[in-house]
């Protein structure tokens, strides 16, 4: 099946979602990933606008201009959502209230070091809004991101080159092609899909790789990626 | 004579903002942006303003109309970044060192307004610790984690935005409308609410979501 | 008429209320004020645990456990009255929302200083209550209390001998025999009642008293005293 | 599995509280007090507990049970005087030393206990400053004004009582039942609520005063 596209790399998080959990999914690709919990499971997914117990992308004649998420997307509040103040839904998530938040990222450190919010454009000004309390304080910092930039150099990196969003706070990293746990000890591939070799993925890693003894094949059924 | 907080224009109700005021705007994720009032206070003129607002860019926000129209000196938030590849109006500002610009995480961004309405005039927060946008600000050890100190943000004037209120000035929000309202009620001066429509009798008190006490001028919307 | 009894302090007080004004009315003596609000005037009444808009005690058949003030009496909500947290409550208090906060006290001194929250009896808890961010962050602070002690010493003091509940904070002193307001020069004298004379007050003050250039009487209507 | 977070008696909900746990426990003014829990917790047996409870005295509440039955170890209060002029088993326990007490302002306790919720470590307020309360404490001026340091609580569990849950565990509150239970659920690990009746269908989004993100177990109180 080779390489994941977005809507595909946000499947595998998705699956790795459990039951009751309370989840903080980041604007691009990270929010698609509420498209695919698994059958039975009821997870509460929080948007840092206060919606907590976010529903589906409202249908176009449901859509209503003031029930819209962090990224401005007119949605639904499922059964048993609410919605509070910004003062409050960020006291939720520095209060370390949230289980999971799911970040897109430009580069992760084998340290766990999170840089996702300053691409150092020349010139535009600084687009902060609430990645670095999301990450500062989430119980756990998953990232989706390609494994390489399209120029083909390394996202995941000894040390980050751009400014850090929080040091030490990423997880889990889902990617094209892998899937990777940060440890104490630094990267550990969980997952890695069939056509890309160990020593290929190290190439393409800017830090040294461990494998789990469990490493297994990252596959994801097939979806059409968005355009 | 029986409270009643209701003013017949927008106009009316932002006609003594002076210049150099501090003014919170509400709004964020396209909803709650307090327009009417933005649009009358951009009629005002005024100059040196500095605006404490969630983002300085937002399309469906008209914040950007005063900063286009050199009214303001100072940006307190947490996106400045226009859409595109161009210079917004604003970056364009901030590059020619023609307005200030201060940004803060989102969490920081609210909670200081929060602090400024309750009276905390300083707390300490994890969020940006080591992190370029912290950078020599004061840090301190709690319990084995590193935190910054930030201090409170209190403004003259909060233009908010909300669903319906009563002439108590008591006031509902639909849904995400609600983001920095309430807060920004709490931390300003005077309080001037938008709100799509007004009514004699009181809101229920459990459906209140922001005490009258708070608020100082209500309008109603025209659907900016 | 003659010396005042506490309801007749708590009709003095009211009187100078104003429209609109948020107040709080300490436990004890204070919650009478509401009792005596001027014809035609909308005062807000705040119960620091959380009731905005506090209307009169309830009616015996109407009282719900539920609705109380913050000295566990049954209560109603007023018409745009409202109830919110007491995280919230004391952050409207601190925040210097609060117009007035009408206290009950010990000692009050020359320079504001309040003393009201312990009277130092043997081995008895603390009671410390909200009094402290009351008296620390109102705008104004008014006392509520008789001018003497049951023994005769004075209340009115150069300086407090019991522990404080904030410096500088007091306003204006209502008494059973004057209306005392506290200025950078110490107590000024604005009304006393006609059986007392100036000599007699000072006599029974603790502190250098000055007399307002438009001093006047305190009078109040007949009021029967609670038992 | 659909979430459902109603658990069938108040001996269950409080069946894995330990010795030496902190506990929040709600109420004030007589309302909100969350008896039924308290009872079973009572029931428990367990020790050296810390109590985090406005009042250690109030008439209408049973923390006293807790104190009574040699279970407390310290207790963080704003009030802490029995009513009348004999000395209240907690002031005998206190006066023996065999029990700690830290007295607060009502809003310095209710702002730590927000404050542990809300992942602030410490915050600094003008409440008790140059007061014996806050003798030793540190202090600091900002914009001319000094201010105590004042750090968070949190606990291992909290006990609040509310008005009606749904099986998310959103919960409303009646009148001044509210006050310190919505802030205790969020800074306990474990919150467990007693509510007058549950209910199948989710509260509506504008109705939830507490959202159920906040809460772990849910009962129904038996009207203690």
């Amino acid at each position: 099946m080779g390489v994941l596209n977005r809507r595909q790399i946000a499947w595998r998080a998705a699956q790795d979602f459990w039951d009751g959990m309370l989840v903080n999914l980041g604007l691009g690709m990270p929010v698609n990933c509420s498209d695919y919990v698994r059958a039975g499971l009821e997870v509460v997914v929080q948007s840092e606008n206060g919606i907590i117990g976010m529903g589906p992308l409202a249908a176009a004649e449901a859509a209503d201009a003031d029930l819209v998420d962090a990224g401005s997307r007119r949605v639904t509040i499922a059964p048993g959502g609410t919605v509070i103040d910004s003062a409050w839904s960020f006291a939720m998530i520095r209060g370390g209230h949230i289980d999971v938040t799911v970040l897109g990222a430009f580069e992760v450190a084998a340290n766990g070091d999170l840089a996702n919010w300053d691409s150092r454009i020349p010139d535009k000004g600084p687009l902060v809004g609430g990645a670095m309390d999301l990450a500062a304080s989430a119980k756990a910092v998953w990232v989706m991101m390609e494994h390489n930039t399209r120029s083909g150099g390394a996202r995941l990196l000894e040390a980050c080159t751009l400014p850090l969003t929080a040091p030490g706070c990423v997880k889990r990293i889902y990617t094209d092609i892998a899937v990777i746990e940060v440890t104490q000890a630094g990267f550990v591939v969980l997952e890695v899909i069939e056509e890309v070799s160990r020593a290929a993925l190290q190439a393409r890693t800017g830090a040294p790789l461990r494998f789990a003894a469990a490493c297994g094949v990252l596959r994801a059924p097939d979806i059409a990626d968005e355009e | 004579m029986a409270i009643d907080k209701r003013v017949g224009s927008a106009a009316a109700a932002v006609s003594d903002v002076r210049d150099g005021a501090t003014v919170m705007i509400s709004g964020f994720g396209g909803a709650g942006f307090a327009n009417d009032l933005v649009l009358a206070l951009r009629d005002r003129a005024v100059r040196g303003l500095t605006l404490i607002v969630n983002s300085a860019t937002h399309p469906l926000s008209f914040t950007h109309t005063l900063i286009e129209a050199g009214m303001v000196a100072k940006v307190i938030c947490s996106a400045a970044r226009g859409r595109g590849k161009g210079l917004s109006a604003f970056e364009q500002l901030w590059k020619d060192g023609k307005i200030e610009l201060v940004a803060l995480p989102q969490g920081t961004f609210a909670e200081c307004i929060r602090a400024g309405g309750a009276g905390i005039p300083a707390f300490y927060t994890p969020s940006g610790y080591g992190t370029d946008l912290t950078l020599g600000k004061e840090t301190r050890r709690f319990g084995g984690r590193d935190y910054v100190l930030e201090e409170a943000l209190v403004a003259d004037v909060a233009l908010v935005r909300g669903d319906v209120a009563d002439r108590f000035g008591n006031m509902t929000f639909r849904y995400a409308q609600k983001n920095f309202g309430p807060a920004m009620a709490t931390a300003a001066k005077l309080t001037i609410a938008e709100v799509r429509a007004v009514q004699d009798a009181p809101i229920a008190p459990e459906l209140v979501e922001l005490p009258g006490v708070y608020v100082n001028r209500v309008i109603v919307a025209g659907g900016v």
